[in-house]
């Protein structure tokens, strides 16, 4: 009984880290651009398969972490430059132009990967069977707490600690007043954006380790990212630790306890916040 | 301007249209009204002045609902409405207009003045709004009273400013309330646009009480009754025009020399 | 600074219908009521609002077609109506956020904006939000100084202020022309104005459609009667 | 208004001009295929269509002196865009045949749809056994198997020559592993078995398996798990079953599909020797698989699966039937009588013959394990064969159609509660070391 | 161009397209006939979407929920329990309404993004139960075998007879909307999309006037759903995916969300499109996204604004808006 509660906790907090990597880059994307990127799920999936590719051609992991988030960054970049700014302000053509975006992305994948689930193979130094306290868990997991946790600490700090964090807090609060101060804002955008999907490049590549990549995950993958900041509240980099510690408990749970109401689940605190409180757990009213 | 809104005065029978009192709004840790205490009788024409940020434009909005006030009482004809939302302020007949400009932007003139005059009907679900004449004949009406009749098929957006600033008022009138507010209704018009509307004002009947936050003091003292000068959230003074072109202090804030 | 002809609308609402200004050394104020386009010509001169005809000419460039922050960038510094100081970032983040060095002697530095308003510096961390009305007005103003701007927009900078807060930025405003920075100031507070502007003009319906210098139309009653209604 | 007018008239004869020209020539046949393409379960749609490509190929896409014109159509994996797809099929290209259908509910909604068009349906790899069942009609040709076919053999094996009494079940919830768990359960009991407790999860939206892995008690005597699911799910599972160190605790089993290839060659090799049940394995030695597993081999450059293989020996039939036609099909009655007559006994995966009344499958079980080949590669290699195994096993139809469809709750997770009759069929599965 | 001679072409082109359509089984070919009764299906769909994005300038993300729930709420009372025609169907009405208010009167006290996340958020909880309840709603296999009943001796399962009861509907449902849009009620909608401050101001009831106008949305997608599932045979979870949703804004822009025959124009243009580019490539996904992509970077206004373009160059400020749902655009 212990040690299944311990292990279920430990479950909860390795989602929770995935939650929280695929959270952080499209709530910060959207407290500043109002940008409700919905080509996030995608992003994903090709960071993942990316990262798949590298792995499969050289055996380096690390590489495959650094290229596939890279990639996945200079695309975000690239539709950033290209296509966003075109419709920049306007929410539902932003937001519609993401979705094409998705939808195209997750075609080309398609096409080029296949459809068969592929993992990134984990060499053996990267996910040694950890034994703490009387049970067996996988070294990776481990890892990707840490990392998730060490991304959270760049982002405070990059965020409160700089004056790039600061242009970009303004950016957030007034983007107009930002600009005629001398805050270039659409470099800004272009930054916040290319970070995002950097962040959901390394979730990719995360998950796909330590899950699987397969088509059609990015859509389960699009609304889990979707849920953690609705719940923490969008543009809420706090919040979305807080979202992504309750909803990766919460789904580590319910599938050991209701597995076919799991997914089914995490809506379930997103309704009772969003009825109670529309901006979410820490959002700022929009 | 015959029929007025609600179904009769002699319901509320309150010789006063709007009584403040001691009316107290802060923002964060700025107070922008300060305990303000208003009396405005049935029929009075009512100007506010006081300078920019001198929390005019605050108080109208706690008196028509859209801000809650964090102390005091607002009664309009003699009802406490301090709790009332603001569409049940409308329904006793508040109209009011706004320093900038709140339209439709993609209505037509004609459309914007129908919704103002039938907000009172029952919402029909599926006769055409056209065929309520009697509801589009005082939106017509409303229209002549604005100089907006050749607008009418006229979308909002392509107005002038000018032409937008009247269908504000246009549809304050429409509404035909009880008690009506104007907000800086002559914020940039034209001198000769400014009379007109200073005409309108002094056209609407007397069974119509007109509050009025104006910087243009010709036009405050061409048409009102009394007036009540704020700053700092406070009022100051109160009276006539001529008692408060001589008040030595709303001189020095308002008109007069503090800053040589 | 030269305006001239500027015609800015907001969708199809023609705002400034031919507007003319011209800043040398020194501190202008445009006056007028409200609705007039004040601060319309301010966002349109920054680049918030691109005018749709005429032109903006700073230092000999024409800089109305170029987006704000380059605009800022050039030296002019802006201090919107209403302070719009930003929520998230403390005191001491609005001016190094803004702050851009330039060799010169006497360049503004948040210390040197922290020297001439002590109370910012005793209040550092705090968020710019929480500050009274005064000290955000002398935020707002610090934040555009460290840019080290020629040439100042100052949109309204009285209201809403007590009087002794005004003094307070009315005296700041002399110490920068003191400082060699030009203002281009907007105001309904003719006294505010009077206090250090050499020039005025009046603006009515989005036109300049007075100019003089200040001392002139301050001391003819008859024409603050006609343009402003005072 | 005038302007949509215009559009609406331009885009509807549009539609018309290309509409008009589907009707097939005289020396054409039309086949259509619907499979998964996209979606979770694309990887078997694909290996389907390189199957029937491959037996297409070699016939030279004619039979009969008539050319066959397949139209392929993705259905995502999603029963509603099937039975869309299925209706243009039928209405736009007037198909002689339909095949394809990878899942199991994908085929019973197919089935349904096709039900009054004279049309006969071929299953390729959907094994919902109620297809040839109780919801069969005599237009359904299923030359490849049902979901409970090979677990009733499997588990049989496990309780009566391995005496495994306990197993825990963790299975994808629609009706396939249904269908493989309820086959498993009857054999499992009738072997002797008492208990096979069951989860189900919902199919690809659970990533993270690790919770539902930690909930398997580890003190209460289960002899195995089985994971009854496929394709992602599959490998997700198995990889962290193995990474929570459970392998060491209780072994692994698998459904039919558990380690099918290719998925099976991503998982970790601590699953090696895990058994499962199939109609074919990786390793048959016969001429028959050799000679096809070696034209698959050069034609897509990678191994066949089972997948691959039914649809190979699906289209095989459609087009020997056809050829037994010479080449008519317009009595589709006839034609599917020919295909229950043609002979399958060189089929790659093993002789393979069709019951007359149902139209589905008599053919061999595998059990098999997995295994790492010279090149580090995973497979399933043979252990037994069972031969000629029908959809009912050991049982009578008669009985077996008396008791209720398999779902989420039935058949029962203990033995006690299974009618007895069920428990007491007649005959016994032969087991043959494999390759005998 | 006098306005009646502009009438006369209309009505003359209107009763074009009138008899083009009822007369179609009679010219063209039964796949055609099933295509269209998708797009009339999808039409209801795309009605109940462009309502809320057009008239109400409101993005919901929910309206293949109600159009999925009426279809299981068919597929469970009639096919699985035997519940004759019109009381299933009116069930099926009233669950989507009773439904469409509860979520209504939470949605509705947000605006604009949020608007949009919440709705999206409501969708995907329908989506997820209908996933993963195996029990009642047979989870991701859904409920199959949904039959169109037969009244009086006629019997919609026949493609054509479906077709002209479905066309028979959309017409109502058609004439009744454009009925409602010039109503007051329409108006005081459009009111409430440019300035809903205003509204209140003037004393209307905005909040419930915006739940109204959802639950006429609802029922909109909902009788769509129901079309749906006869005309399929099957009701699933995916009939009320993200994906699908997606799909049907998209289209609602592609048409053009601010005309009123703007939903009806992208269906037809969409469904066709799917058809067609489905059987020239495999990579119909990306060539439809592709599609999509270009018209919203270059085609704001959808496919009928082209139209407007040529009749008025100056650039039509509504298609702006509307499509902008400017958020939050300060005052000063």
């Amino acid at each position: 009984m212990y040690t299944k509660f311990l292990i279920l906790i430990l479950n909860g907090l390795t989602q929770a880290a995935i939650f929280f990597v695929l959270g952080s880059g499209l709530t910060l994307a959207f407290g500043l651009m109002r940008v409700m990127n919905l080509s996030h799920g995608a992003f994903y999936l090709l960071g993942g398969y990316i990262g798949y590719s590298v792995v499969h051609a050289t055996h380096n992991w690390p590489l495959a972490l650094v290229a596939g988030s890279l990639s996945i960054a200079l695309l975000g970049f690239l539709f950033e430059r290209t296509m966003l700014v075109r419709v920049r302000g306007g929410d539902l053509p932003e937001t519609l132009l993401t979705i094409a975006l998705s939808m195209i992305i997750a075609d080309v994948s398609l096409a080029i990967w296949g459809g068969h689930p592929l993992t990134l193979n984990l060499p053996a130094y990267l996910n040694p069977p950890i034994r703490i306290l009387g049970i067996t868990y996988p070294g990776f997991r481990f890892i990707l707490m840490g990392l998730s946790v060490l991304i959270a600490f760049s982002l405070w700090l990059i965020l409160y600690r700089t004056k790039l964090g600061a242009s970009v807090r303004a950016g957030v609060d007034d983007r107009e007043t930002a600009s005629a101060l001398g805050v270039n804002v659409d470099k800004i955008y272009s930054f916040v954006f290319a970070l995002s999907a950097l962040l959901v490049g390394v979730a990719g590549v995360l998950g796909g380790s330590y899950l699987q990549l397969s088509p059609g995950s990015d859509t389960t993958i699009l609304t889990y990212s979707l849920v953690i900041i609705i719940l923490g509240g969008m543009g809420s980099l706090l919040g979305t630790v807080v979202s992504s510690l309750i909803l990766g408990q919460l789904l580590s749970f319910g599938l050991a306890y209701a597995p076919q109401y799991s997914y089914f689940l995490i809506f379930v605190p997103m309704g009772v916040v969003l009825a109670i409180r529309p901006q979410g757990l820490f959002g700022r009213q929009v | 301007m015959e029929s007025v809104r609600g179904t009769g005065t002699e319901e509320h029978s309150s010789k006063d249209a709007l009584v403040l009192t001691s009316i107290t709004k802060s923002f964060g840790g700025v107070r922008a009204v300060s305990s303000a205490t208003l009396t405005v009788p049935v029929g009075e024409r009512h100007a506010l002045i006081g300078p920019n940020g001198a929390g005019k434009t605050t108080l109208f909005n706690i008196v028509t609902g859209e801000l809650a006030a964090d102390s005091g009482k607002i009664e309009i004809l003699g009802i406490d409405i301090t709790r009332s939302s603001v569409r049940e302020r409308a329904k006793l007949g508040l109209g009011r207009t706004y320093q900038i400009s709140q339209v439709f932007t993609n209505l037509t003139v004609e459309e914007s003045l129908f919704l103002a005059a039938a907000a009172e009907q029952t919402m029909q679900f599926l006769n055409p709004w056209r065929k309520s004449a009697k509801v589009v004949n005082l939106a017509h009406e409303a229209a002549e009273q604005v100089h907006l009749t050749s607008y009418l098929q006229r979308r909002v957006s392509e107005l002038s400013h000018g032409a937008q600033r009247q269908l504000e008022v246009g549809m304050a009138i429409a509404m035909r309330p009880r008690l009506i507010m104007l907000d800086e209704p002559a914020a940039g018009l034209s001198p000769f646009e400014r009379l007109s509307l200073t005409k309108l004002i002094k056209s609407l009947p007397r069974s119509v009480t007109l509050i009025l936050i104006e910087h243009d003091m010709d036009m405050v003292l061409d048409t009102a009754d009394r007036i009540t000068v704020l700053q700092h959230g406070a009022v100051i003074a109160e009276g006539i025009p001529a008692e408060i072109r001589t008040n030595q202090k709303v001189q020095e804030i308002y008109l007069g020399n503090f800053y040589a | 600074m030269e305006v001239s002809d500027l015609h800015t609308y907001y969708g199809k609402s023609h705002v400034l219908q031919g507007c003319t200004v011209t800043v040398e050394q020194g501190c202008v104020a445009v006056l007028g009521r409200n609705g007039m386009g004040k601060t319309t010509l301010l966002r349109s001169v920054m680049g918030l609002t691109p005018p749709r005809s005429g032109s903006v000419q700073w230092r000999g460039e024409e800089i109305s077609r170029k987006k704000p922050f380059a605009i800022a960038s050039m030296g002019i510094g802006y201090v919107p109506q209403g302070r719009r100081l930003f929520p998230s970032l403390s005191v001491e983040e609005h001016l190094t956020l803004t702050y851009r060095p330039k060799r010169t002697a006497n360049q503004w530095t948040p210390q040197r904006v922290y020297d001439i308003f002590p109370e910012l510096a005793q209040r550092r961390k705090l968020s710019g939000s929480r500050l009274s009305g005064g000290e955000q007005q002398m935020l707002a103003m610090g934040r555009a100084l460290v840019t080290n701007p020629s040439l100042i927009l100052l949109d309204e900078p009285s209201e809403g202020l007590a009087p002794i807060a005004i003094e307070r930025i009315v005296e700041t405003c002399r110490e920068l022309r003191k400082a060699n920075i030009s203002i281009l100031l907007v105001e309904q507070n003719i006294h505010v104005a009077a206090a250090f502007a050499e020039r005025i003009y009046v603006l009515l319906s989005g036109v300049t459609v007075y100019e003089s210098g200040a001392k002139a139309f301050l001391e003819n009653p008859d024409l603050r009667q006609k343009y402003l209604g005072l | 208004m005038r302007s949509l007018i215009k559009k609406l008239s331009v885009s509807l004869a549009a539609s018309l001009v290309i509409l008009t020209n589907v009707q097939a020539a005289d020396d054409q046949l039309k086949v259509g295929f619907i499979s998964a393409f996209t979606g979770v379960f694309s990887s078997f749609g694909q290996q389907q269509k390189e199957g029937a490509v491959l037996a297409l190929e070699e016939a030279n896409y004619t039979v009969a002196g008539k050319k066959v014109d397949v139209v392929y159509e993705d259905d995502q994996l999603d029963n509603e865009q099937a039975v869309t797809k299925a209706k243009k099929l039928v209405v736009q290209d007037k198909i002689d045949i339909l095949t394809g259908l990878v899942s199991g509910d994908e085929g019973l909604s197919v089935g349904d749809y096709m039900k009054d068009k004279n049309i006969p349906v071929i299953p390729m790899y959907s094994a919902s056994e109620d297809m040839t069942m109780r919801a069969f009609y005599p237009m359904i040709v299923r030359a490849t198997w049902t979901g409970a076919q090979s677990m009733d053999v499997f588990g049989y094996w496990l309780a009566k020559v391995k005496g495994w009494k306990k197993i825990y079940a963790i299975g994808q919830d629609y009706s396939y592993p249904y269908n493989q768990g309820g086959g498993f359960k009857r054999g499992f009991f009738r072997g002797g078995g008492t208990e096979v407790t069951t989860v189900w999860h919902p199919v690809g939206t659970t990533s993270d398996f690790s919770s539902i892995i930690a909930s398997i008690p580890t003190d209460q005597s289960y002899n195995a798990v089985l994971y009854n699911g496929s394709g992602g799910d599959a490998v997700n599972f198995v990889k962290q079953y193995v990474e929570l160190g459970m392998l060491k605790k209780i072994p692994l089993i698998g459904q039919s599909n558990t380690f099918e290839k290719p998925d099976v060659e991503s998982m970790p090799e601590d699953v090696v020797g895990s058994l499962s049940p199939h109609h074919t394995a990786d390793d048959l030695a016969t001429p028959a698989w050799t000679k096809f597993k070696n034209a698959y081999q050069k034609r897509w450059g990678h191994d066949p699966s089972a997948a691959s293989e039914f649809a190979y020996s699906s289209m095989r039939l459609i087009l020997r039937a056809i050829e037994a036609r010479k080449g008519d099909v317009s009595d589709k009655a006839a034609l599917v009588t020919a295909m229950t007559h043609v002979d399958m006994s060189d089929d790659p995966r093993g002789p393979v013959s069709l019951d007359p009344q149902f139209h589905s499958a008599i053919e061999n079980v595998y059990i098999r394990e997995v295994a790492k080949d010279d090149k580090g590669q995973l497979y399933n290699k043979g252990l037994w064969t069972v031969k000629n195994v029908g959809q009912f096993g050991p049982y009578d139809p008669q009985l077996y159609l008396k008791q209720p469809s398999d779902s989420g709750s039935y058949p029962p997770d203990q033995r006690s509660a299974l009618p007895p009759d069920m428990l007491q069929a007649g005959s016994e599965y032969q087991y043959v070391p494999f390759g005998q | 161009m006098s306005r009646t001679g502009a009438n006369r072409r209309r009505l003359v082109f209107g009763t074009g397209v009138i008899v083009l359509a009822v007369l179609l089984p009679l010219y063209a070919g039964e796949y055609t006939v099933t295509t269209f009764t998708r797009i009339i299906y999808f039409g209801f769909l795309a009605l109940s979407v462009g309502m809320l994005v057009g008239q109400a300038g409101m993005v919901s993300l929910t309206q293949t929920a109600f159009f999925g729930l009426s279809g299981y709420v068919i597929g469970l009372l009639g096919t699985e329990r035997g519940m004759p025609f019109p009381l299933r169907d009116l069930i099926a009405i009233g669950a989507v309404l009773i439904t469409a208010l509860v979520f209504g009167l939470i949605a509705m006290r947000t605006h604009q993004i949020v608007f949009l996340m919440i709705t999206l958020a409501f969708g995907q909880i329908c989506w997820a139960f209908a996933q993963q309840n195996t029990s009642l709603l047979h989870g991701w296999a859904g409920i199959r075998g949904i039959r169109p009943p037969t009244i009086l001796g006629v019997n919609f399962g026949r493609t054509s007879n479906f077709y002209w009861a479905a066309l028979f509907i959309i017409a109502i449902g058609i004439y009744t909307l454009r009925r409602l849009i010039h109503s007051p009620f329409g108006l005081a909608l459009n009111g409430i999309r440019e300035n809903p401050r205003r509204m209140s101001a003037l004393g209307y009831p905005v909040y419930w006037i915006r739940v109204a106008s959802f639950l006429v949305a609802a029922l909109y997608a909902g009788v769509g759903g129901i079309l749906a599932a006869y005309s399929t045979g099957i009701v699933t979870p995916t009939t009320m995916q993200l994906s699908r949703t997606i799909w049907v804004l998209l289209t609602v822009i592609l048409g053009g969300a601010s005309y009123f025959w703007g939903p009806i124009v992208g269906t037809i243009i969409a469904v066709w499109l799917d058809v067609l580019i489905s059987q020239g490539t495999a990579r119909y996904n990306t060539v439809i996204g592709f599609i999509f992509l270009m018209t919203v970077l270059f085609l704001p206004g959808g496919v009928l604004s082209i139209a407007e373009f040529f009749r008025d160059r100056a650039n039509n400020p509504l298609l702006d808006r509307i499509f902008r749902l400017k958020s939050g655009e300060k005052n000063k």
